[in-house]
């Protein structure tokens, strides 16, 4: 006996929208939610001739939790663990977005220890979501072995901020005038070792894939974003240094301890994948330096200002404070109104915009290049739908 | 009535060398995982039996127990019509191999045009799984799998006839006599442009490594074997690791030297190369991300063929001095 | 001239091939280095945060330093902790009350003074399900009456199974 | 912190200058909405890109910030509209900056604002089909601009001081 098939009304709302009249030899294909190269519930639709993308479109809010009204809800304090839920591959760096954005207003100073003590915290978990990343890009182009390498390091950074913080994804670790607890005792030289056998295992790297040839055909020359579309979209971080721009927000607008340290913005005049590909790996080095000079110079004292308010009531006004995350710059827009709440909170997230020129960028591009140019965009999907 | 005894020799044959290739099919799956364990310097399946030797067995009970899902408004009959065909030629193709001085099931003087003729069969297979899924991401696989085999089906044929001239016949059994005992006697030396095209084509032949990409997982969801599960991916499976083993079997008698080896001769010699050769393979796999799909058919027309035609006219010239 | 710079590319491709095999040869031939979850476990357990859990006093291990002010389970953003204050003992010793009641002359009726409630609570439940670990309980705690444990394998069939009920948890503690 | 010349003549209602070290911004603009526009493309034309647009619900209306920042130059501008909450309707920068055109369905995602001629204008992130706007307020959170951002001034809104009672009681 045969079951008739269920007649579902074909498509939903959005596939509907992306249809624009008759088409001859064309096919609309859904990229996801589910696939395995979104990186997370990342929709695209797709009008595809043969292989040859005609249209994207990416469609979003499947992850979404409302994280801006749950700021204008909760009270400060309360609010610190949901930034480790934004992007829990930086989780570090949006913490410090908000807590700075916080001290900021209030005015509340921040002691040298504590600042070394985030910079170093923050630059470790750089590297972990660079190498996440690094592994995770090989796994959409194909390559399977790469990422058991990447978590290989990755578990010595996890390891290390387990230490310090006691989780390893979503940390609360930065508080209003410094963080939550010291160092212990063997962190610092943990991460020296860290960083020794890091920059040993950096060739490897460069020899399994970068100089790969059948890498280097799937990466290079495609995804060009030049300067000008970045300017238009407001994509910033690997993406925009991949066009060509030294544009980081640890030295546009130099916060905390950073202008201490010297390291150089790294750049790629190639503005396509591999551009891309290689300004994160060598920002891996310039983290590396960052974290030796950072575990060197880090002075004794309090980790925790101790006249820091225990009851944050945020003045009236507002405040907009960036921090660079591993993706992009990251931006916390506070208003306060005096109440214990904040009035508006909004949370600028890079790969928000970043992901906004796929559509132009995918024109006429082969679907395995679409993969590609995806992963060469380091795609976090909570940090887009928030 | 009398029964042909060539009949009954060759139809015990296919059964002893369906028993072969189920076994090594089984030891394959095995194989694979373990390596690509040690390559992520992990231990691989470690849990069912002694280090997991049976963790094929579990899987294939696994994938015999689960229910023969047929995509729906998908074409029944092509769907379940193309596991059985990817499997079927496996058979034909190893029937002419002489693994062994005197064990070979079927000595024929054309037993390369055979076991090449068969070997294309594969496609059709994937094709029509692609078409009857009626899964968009199958039907994009299934178009991949045509275009690609039919790019490497002629630099495969016209490396492989080069040998054959060198050696002036098809037969298999000449075929090996004719290499010598010592590795630099193996026409891998004599002629290696044409065992690194062989060698290529294979890997393309049967969709692995970096040419992955009919069944592309991060493309394409798992190409044309998106909708099948339980004993139809079963096939499958089976079929790739069955068409590596023709393949694998195909280079140590062209290429290798078949049963020649430096010892006694025989047909040991003949599994060390093949799974050799195998075990290269496999290597490829957990070492290369994929290739994209124009580079790979610009590879085979714009390289691949040329250079094989180039080497066949060589060849030509030596044989004819 | 084309043909030769394409060659010459081929080439060092098929080089970095190589190089690339080279590299997953070596790590093939290398030790493993995963750890068999089930046979040995990571010596780094203990700095990982569990769920939170009531500190004994140094005097009575069986008694916690809690004393039922609540300010954690207001801190709480996913309002997982339920604080029950200890009522104070409903009837006061009679002969007590009784005695009392004839010395103040029956005009200004002074109430009997109530025995102040002990200051310990008398359930302190926390809802793992939906904690997400951030800490403010701990931070918030004015006798600083909470840690974090390392109870680390959790498995459970119910969701009840994760309301821990913390001072049970303390008592099997204490016996210990 | 000198803004350069061309934003101070920038044709708007008014502006204010802010300083960076307590509020992170340079300069607030408030142009009117049909002054938007040409304010957008004289920012894009200097090479400002746009960081993000934020809506806010005051009691005056709906207040939506564009935040600028600029690759080389330090320093970042923002520009605040003002629109009524019965009738929320601007014109959309979305063709001026391709980047906003995610943004301005955001806020119509969130505070229903229309943005006049945007390319699609569906719902972002919230489910299609309902048709809710969480980050509106109720009436009663509803706090005046001048209470929230006393650096802004709107013409026509009256600079009145928020009565005290009403900033510091309890918000929850």
């Amino acid at each position: 006996m045969m079951t008739e098939p269920l007649q579902l009304e074909t498509g939903d709302f959005y596939s509907r929208h992306f249809e624009k009249g008759p088409r001859e030899d064309t096919l609309i294909l859904n990229m996801g939610p589910q696939h395995p190269s979104t990186h997370g519930v990342l929709r695209i639709l797709l009008e595809l001739d043969g292989e040859y993308i005609l249209r994207a479109e990416p469609v979003l809010g499947y992850v979404h939790r409302m994280h801006e009204k749950m700021g204008e809800v909760k009270t400060c304090h309360q609010y610190l663990m949901n930034m480790g839920r934004v992007d829990y591959l930086h989780a570090l760096a949006w913490n410090w977005a908000h807590v700075g954005a916080v001290e900021k207003m209030l005015g509340i100073e921040v002691p040298e220890r504590a600042e070394y003590i985030r910079v170093i915290t923050c630059e470790l978990n750089r590297i972990s979501s660079h190498l996440l990343w690094w592994g995770a890009y090989l796994l959409d182009l194909g390559a399977f072995t790469p990422i058991l390498y990447a978590f290989d390091d990755r578990e010595f950074i996890l390891d290390l901020l387990q230490m310090v913080t006691g989780s390893r994804l979503t940390y609360t670790y930065n508080t209003f005038g410094g963080v939550v607890a010291d160092l212990p005792g063997d962190f610092l030289d943990g991460s020296l070792a860290f960083a020794k056998r890091m920059r040993e295992r950096l060739p490897m790297y460069k020899d399994l894939v970068t100089d790969n040839f059948i890498l280097r055909g799937r990466v290079e020359d495609i995804g060009h974003i030049p300067l000008e579309m970045c300017v238009r979209y407001g994509a910033t971080g690997p993406v925009v240094r991949g066009a060509g721009k030294p544009y980081d927000t640890r030295r546009a607008e130099p916060y905390s301890v950073y202008d201490r340290f010297d390291f150089e913005i790294p750049t790629s005049d190639r503005d396509d994948a591999f551009g891309r590909y290689q300004v994160r790996l060598a920002e891996i080095e310039q983290s590396l330096r960052i974290i030796e000079q950072a575990v060197t110079g880090i002075p004794a004292g309090d980790f925790l200002n101790p006249k820091a308010p225990k009851k944050i009531k945020l003045p009236v006004g507002e405040t907009y404070y960036a921090v660079e995350g591993a993706r992009g710059k990251i931006g916390v827009y506070l208003q306060g109104d005096g109440g214990p709440t904040p009035y508006r909170v909004r949370l600028r997230s890079p790969t928000y915009s970043n992901l906004s020129l796929f559509s132009e960028v995918a024109g006429g591009i082969l679907l395995p290049d679409a993969v590609s140019i995806l992963g060469s965009l380091d795609l976090v999907i909570p940090e887009i739908d928030r | 009535m009398n029964i042909d005894p060539q009949l009954t020799r060759i139809l015990v044959a296919l059964v002893a060398i369906l028993l072969f290739v189920a076994a090594n099919a089984i030891v394959l799956v095995y194989v694979e995982r373990k390596v690509a364990g040690h390559v992520q310097r992990r231990p691989g399946p470690y849990e069912v039996g002694f280090h997991g030797i049976l963790q094929p067995v579990a899987d294939a009970v696994k994938l015999m127990g689960k229910q023969l899902v047929t995509p729906g408004d998908g074409d029944r009959v092509i769907f379940w019509i193309a596991p059985l065909l990817a499997f079927a030629p496996v058979a034909l193709c190893l029937l002419p191999i002489t693994f062994g001085p005197r064990t070979y099931a079927f000595d024929i003087d054309l037993g390369l045009v055979l076991i090449l003729a068969f070997a294309g069969l594969n496609v059709l297979a994937l094709c029509l799984a692609g078409w009857g899924s009626n899964n968009k991401w199958s039907l994009l696989g299934a178009a991949r799998s045509v275009a690609q085999n039919v790019a490497y089906e002629i630099p495969l044929l016209v490396s492989v006839l080069s040998v054959a001239l060198a050696t002036g016949s098809l037969n298999l059994n000449t075929i090996t006599l004719t290499q010598g005992t010592w590795p630099w006697q193996w026409n891998w030396l004599i002629n290696p442009v044409a065992f690194g095209i062989y060698i290529i084509c294979a890997v393309a032949e049967t969709n692995r490594a970096p040419f992955d990409l009919p069944e592309g997982e991060s493309e394409l969801t798992a190409g044309f074997h998106t909708e099948y599960s339980g004993m139809g991916f079963g096939l499958f499976f089976m079929a790739e690791y069955a068409n590596m083993l023709v393949v694998a079997s195909v280079a140590t008698v062209l290429f290798l030297g078949g049963w020649n080896g430096p010892g006694a001769p025989g047909w040991w010699w003949f599994l060390v190369k093949m799974y050799a050769v195998v075990f290269f393979i496999i290597m490829l796999r957990w070492t290369f991300p994929r290739v994209r799909f124009d580079q790979l058919l610009n590879l085979s027309w714009k390289w691949l063929i040329p250079l094989a035609l180039a080497n066949l006219l060589v060849v030509a010239f030596i044989v004819k001095l | 001239m084309g043909f030769i710079r394409e060659t010459g590319n081929a080439a060092r491709g098929m080089w970095s091939l190589a190089v690339g095999l080279k590299v997953t040869g070596k790590y093939f031939l290398s030790p493993q280095i995963t750890c068999h979850y089930p046979r040995e476990v990571l010596p780094n357990m203990d700095t990982f945060r569990g769920h939170i859990e009531l500190i004994a006093k140094p005097s009575n291990p069986a008694k916690s330093k809690c004393i039922a002010c609540g300010s954690c389970a207001r801190a709480c953003p996913s309002g997982c902790i339920t604080v029950i204050k200890k009522k104070a003992e409903p009837a006061p010793a009679p002969e007590a009350a009784g005695q009392q009641d004839e010395s103040i002359p029956a005009g200004q009726k002074k109430k009997p003074p109530k025995k102040t409630a002990p200051k310990e609570p008398s359930l302190f439940a926390l809802d793992f399900t939906t904690c997400s670990l951030c800490g403010q309980c701990v931070q918030v705690c004015p006798v600083s009456a909470l840690r974090f444990s390392s109870a680390i394998n959790l498995a459970g069939y119910t969701r009840e199974e994760f309301h821990y009920d913390l001072l049970q948890r303390l008592a099997e503690q204490a016996e210990k | 912190m000198s803004c350069p010349r061309w934003i101070k003549d920038l044709a708007c209602q008014c502006r204010t200058e802010c300083d960076a070290t307590t509020y992170g911004k340079d300069m607030n603009l408030m142009p009117a909405p049909e002054q938007l526009r040409p304010a957008a493309a004289e920012f894009l034309r200097h090479g400002y890109f746009l960081e993000d647009v934020t809506g806010s619900d005051m009691k005056e209306g709906f207040l939506i910030l564009y935040h600028f920042a600029h690759f080389d130059l330090p320093g970042r501008y923002s520009l605040m509209v003002l629109v009524p909450h019965e009738d929320p309707r601007l014109p959309t920068i979305a063709d001026i900056y391709q980047g906003a055109n995610w943004h301005e369905r955001e806020c119509y995602d969130m505070y229903g604002l229309i943005f006049t001629d945007h390319p699609n204008l569906l719902p972002l992130l919230l489910p299609a089909e309902t048709d809710l706007h969480p980050l509106v307020k109720e009436e009663k959170k509803r706090r005046l601009l001048s209470s929230v951002l006393p650096l802004c001034r709107f013409p026509g809104i009256p600079v009145e001081k928020q009565t005290a009672e009403s900033t510091g009681e309890d918000a929850q």
